[in-house]
């Protein structure tokens, strides 16, 4: 129900999302949007080796949407690339508290792990196209 | 049609909608507000439909069987209900297609392909629906001809001052508008498009999808060439739509579909085509649903269209006059109740349209939240999405006051 | 799909066809023997349809709230049965159209007109039905491009000598075809057709309307590059067809039908569609004919496609055996049982298949007569018509005896 | 039911058509077709003043289209060619004796005489365009 929804770190997130901007210059920049309710999120991406040395979101959509992309910015910093090919639907809703979603909603808190996955293939497609290929299946059904 | 007086008895009517009484999960009744999406449908619709599938369940036209008579003159049946509703002059002039969608790309595919070239103009408005602009970005960027939008003003309503500016060039091929927006709910004045775009020779297509739901509409009256609409938006089944257009523009236009029903013979390298409108029914009708469309048609002439209107004017009167109590609230769309339907749009604060939506649910309340297929009109208002309640003839007051009740409690969680 | 073992329990089928006790005008019980035309629906069918108004209409997609959601998880649902009936490798490759017909011309429109040009060629056969005959027609008249037809031989097969011969042209761009002739009931063997086409590089359509309802079709070992079929000739309501591409095509496709639903993001003059198979779906869909739907093929599945095949191939061989008792009687389409389905075509005499029709309809026979859209291989066999008995899971051998005895009544009156 | 549709008379106007055939020298030539059966009636006339003067149809179809064109040729043979507006439905229903007919198979019994029509119209069309204006209307529902 709303009340489990719409907690304090959800409103904090939405209305003081972390790393929330341009990252001029990004090895990685991707967009995507929702198409059922227009939520909008850009990931740019900087990578050091295979570490996400900086990561930034634009966005605009409900604030299940821009609370998750706020906070899985914070989740995957400093973390390996590839590592974001191991998270999970579940990874992300647990991690933003919200493990009752219905079908609808869920798309919104799943739209920029999406995007991050969508991010991580380009990456790899332009620079280890086979590797990149792999990863892709990956992502499908979010 | 019969003039019907006095108010909707509308606890009567809510009986011919089981859904009504829906309990939702989290155990609150159903309080639907998502009536320009989709309408509810009275009993006798689904009667109607449950009734052919048990009885009379046959393809049509081509067979001489009694099943196959029972369901070709129903189904003709309908034809001519939904020409009278509209007052068509003919039969002739009804197309069944899927929805209002496939009515409008049906005119672009046929008419526009044949009318429509290079350097050409088709004029339409910033309030359209996707479905009354996406065919028409497809015919022109097929075409090389060019879109030219009528602006809307800040109250909500069409500049038909730009409009005329339109018409003064002479490449403008089509003018194709809403009759009513999904969104803001404002009527537009369509009969003054059409006087002005034929003072000119260029013919108009109505997008009705919002109004011949809602109020009466006389094709005639408005003299527009081209007129299309859903029948689930009005009480009828999903899958089908409605495309009007007169009979001796509709002569002239090339088939759409090709296929069963639309031919009179085909030769292997030739066809005659069939009649109107049968040539622009190709296969199969969903029949079933066209059939149970004459109920919903039956239903709202017992009630009368302006009895219809006047229930909604009402409504939403009383909406707007409970919202704009409520802090934080913005409201789009005209003030004046005479210039408008029953479609409330609004954004409160900083809360994004679907987690309003989500917040309504807990409560039982549907709204719409989103572009509601209306980008064009989203980016001119400046907004990323709004909330949408809208009403038919069985909503009520009380049902209002639950929203708004809900929307407080909106307030509360978002500390607003 | 699993493997169901012996005859069907045809009684108790017939249970749930509630329209099978249906009595005529007449007083006879209604014999359903239109099958190729419509099939009837089963009460599953039909209370789903039923449920869905009374509990939870909702347009779909769209919006959060809880009706919304369950309308739109019941419809994707279908897509996923659909899917897994004709095994093609993901939803994606599903889209949800009319009918049959509609499904043929979406390909015409869309993938046609980008890779159909002047000179092309378009080869399809003598047997098809009016669905696949006329949109290529459309297409090549207006594209300058030419239509070729495979002939048919005296027993009702495809000349596929002839087929091989129209494929040494580097000028064909599709070669479509019917899988089983609504007519004859001859199999086609498309798998051949599709190896020999796609050693050239030409994609293939298989119009499987007579097909996917009455045997076990499987997309991927087929590889078939486009397939099309309808809802209502396999127990589903009527206003669903199905359209099947192969992914990779799919995707470089235009869309179709402009609209709502089909788009990501619209601006005022571009537009960026929607994901497969969204983008080939504009408008609101026909939600519960489509949910409807799926019980229809849970109910093929519960019985198994082989069993299907396996009591149609049974009652046409009891069919053809009496039918061929009856003095006059020239039957059509091949006499060999596994190259043919259940679709018995034939005349009687000089009685036009009208009157045999009118006549079979006093004994409450319902059988279709005429061209059945066929209108060219009606010039083939140099017939203006014929009569034609079809039959699905739910007719006995009794029923054919009440055929043929109105058969005889038939040769009576017209003293033949 | 069928006993009273297929009596003796039908049959033979159906076997031994009347008046069928071309019609070299015809004033004017119409053609129509049934689209819901297929059934086809060419009908052929001549006209001196204003008298049908011949009448000749080719058809092919069912027994009550191809008996109906039959007896509706002997029926207006030698008659004024306006005469042909005044006929109803119901007159060429109960010339052929066939008043019970559904919706479907009424069309068959009809088509000879909407060809008729239309060929009275096309007649005047050609000749006199004011008053085939008038009559077309008349044939309409046919
Ligand atoms: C103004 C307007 N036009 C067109 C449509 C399209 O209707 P449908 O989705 O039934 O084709 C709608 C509804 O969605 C609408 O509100
Ligand atoms: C072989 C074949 N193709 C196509 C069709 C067209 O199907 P529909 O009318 O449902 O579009 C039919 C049925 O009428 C058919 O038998």
């Amino acid at each position: 129900m709303s009340d489990d929804i719409y907690r304090e770190i959800i409103l904090d997130h939405y209305r003081n999302p972390r790393n929330k901007g341009k990252l001029p210059d990004a090895d990685v920049s991707i967009h995507d949007s929702n198409p059922l309710c227009g939520d909008e999120i850009d990931m740019h991406l900087k990578v050091d080796g295979s570490t996400i040395k900086d990561i930034k979101f634009e966005g605009r959509g409900c604030a299940i949407s821009q609370a998750s992309a706020s906070m899985l910015t914070e989740m995957v910093l400093g973390k390996p690339l590839t590592s974001v090919k191991d998270l999970s639907k579940n990874d992300i809703l647990e991690n933003i508290g919200l493990t009752s979603l219905g079908p609808a909603r869920i798309k919104c808190a799943l739209l920029s792990l999406k995007v991050l996955k969508l991010g991580m293939v380009k990456y790899y497609a332009d620079r280890d196209p086979d590797s990149a290929k792999k990863l892709q299946d990956d992502s499908k059904g979010l | 049609m019969m003039q019907k007086q006095g108010a909707l008895d509308v606890g009567k009517i809510r009986e011919d909608f089981p859904i009504l009484k829906r309990k939702l999960d989290g155990g609150k009744t159903l309080v639907y507000l998502d009536n320009a999406a989709t309408t509810q449908k009275p009993l006798s619709v689904i009667n109607a439909i449950h009734d052919y599938y048990m009885n009379y369940n046959s393809n049509i036209h081509r067979a001489v069987h009694q099943l196959a008579e029972e369901a070709t003159l129903a189904f003709e049946k309908t034809r001519e209900k939904v020409a009278k509703f509209i007052n068509a002059r003919s039969v002739e002039e009804i197309v069944f297609t899927r929805n209002a969608t496939e009515a409008i790309n049906l005119v672009a595919y046929s008419w526009g392909r044949s009318n429509v070239g290079r350097d050409d103009k088709i004029v339409i408005s910033e309030i359209e629906h996707h479905s009354n602009i996406v065919p028409w970005q497809i015919l022109a960027g097929e075409k090389g001809a060019k879109l030219e939008y009528i602006g809307v003003d800040d109250d909500g309503y069409l500049k038909m001052k730009e409009y005329g500016t339109h018409l003064d060039s002479n490449k403008v091929k089509l003018v194709s508008v809403s009759h009513m927006s999904n969104v803001l709910g404002t009527i537009i004045p369509v009969e003054e498009i059409i006087r002005m775009s034929h003072e000119r020779g260029i013919p108009v297509l109505v997008d009705a999808a919002q109004s011949v739901p809602h109020m009466q509409v006389d094709v005639q009256k408005m003299d527009c060439d081209f007129m299309a609409f859903s029948a689930h938006k009005m009480l009828g089944p999903t899958g089908v739509g409605i495309l009007y257009v007169k009979k001796e523009i509709l002569e002239k236009m090339p088939p759409f579909m090709g296929g069963g029903d639309m031919i009179k013979e085909v030769h292997k390298y030739e066809t005659r085509y069939n009649d109107l409108p049968y040539r622009f029914e190709g296969g199969t009708p969903n029949i079933a649903d066209v059939i149970g469309f004459s109920a919903a048609i039956e239903y709202l002439e017992d009630i009368g269209m302006d009895r219809v209107r006047d229930h909604e004017i009402e409504l939403t009167k009383y909406a707007i006059d409970r919202i704009t109590g409520v802090k934080g609230v913005t409201l789009y769309g005209p003030r004046n109740m005479t210039d408008r339907g029953g479609v409330v749009s609004f954004n409160i604060g900083d809360i994004h349209p679907h987690d309003l939506a989500t917040i309504m649910n807990d409560h039982g309340v549907a709204i719409r939240s989103g572009h509601h297929c209306a980008q064009v009109l989203m980016e001119r208002l400046d907004v990323a999405a709004t909330s949408r309640a809208s009403f038919y003839i069985y909503n009520t007051k009380e049902e209002i006051d639950t929203f708004i009740g809900a929307l407080e409690e909106a307030r509360r969680l978002f500390k607003i």
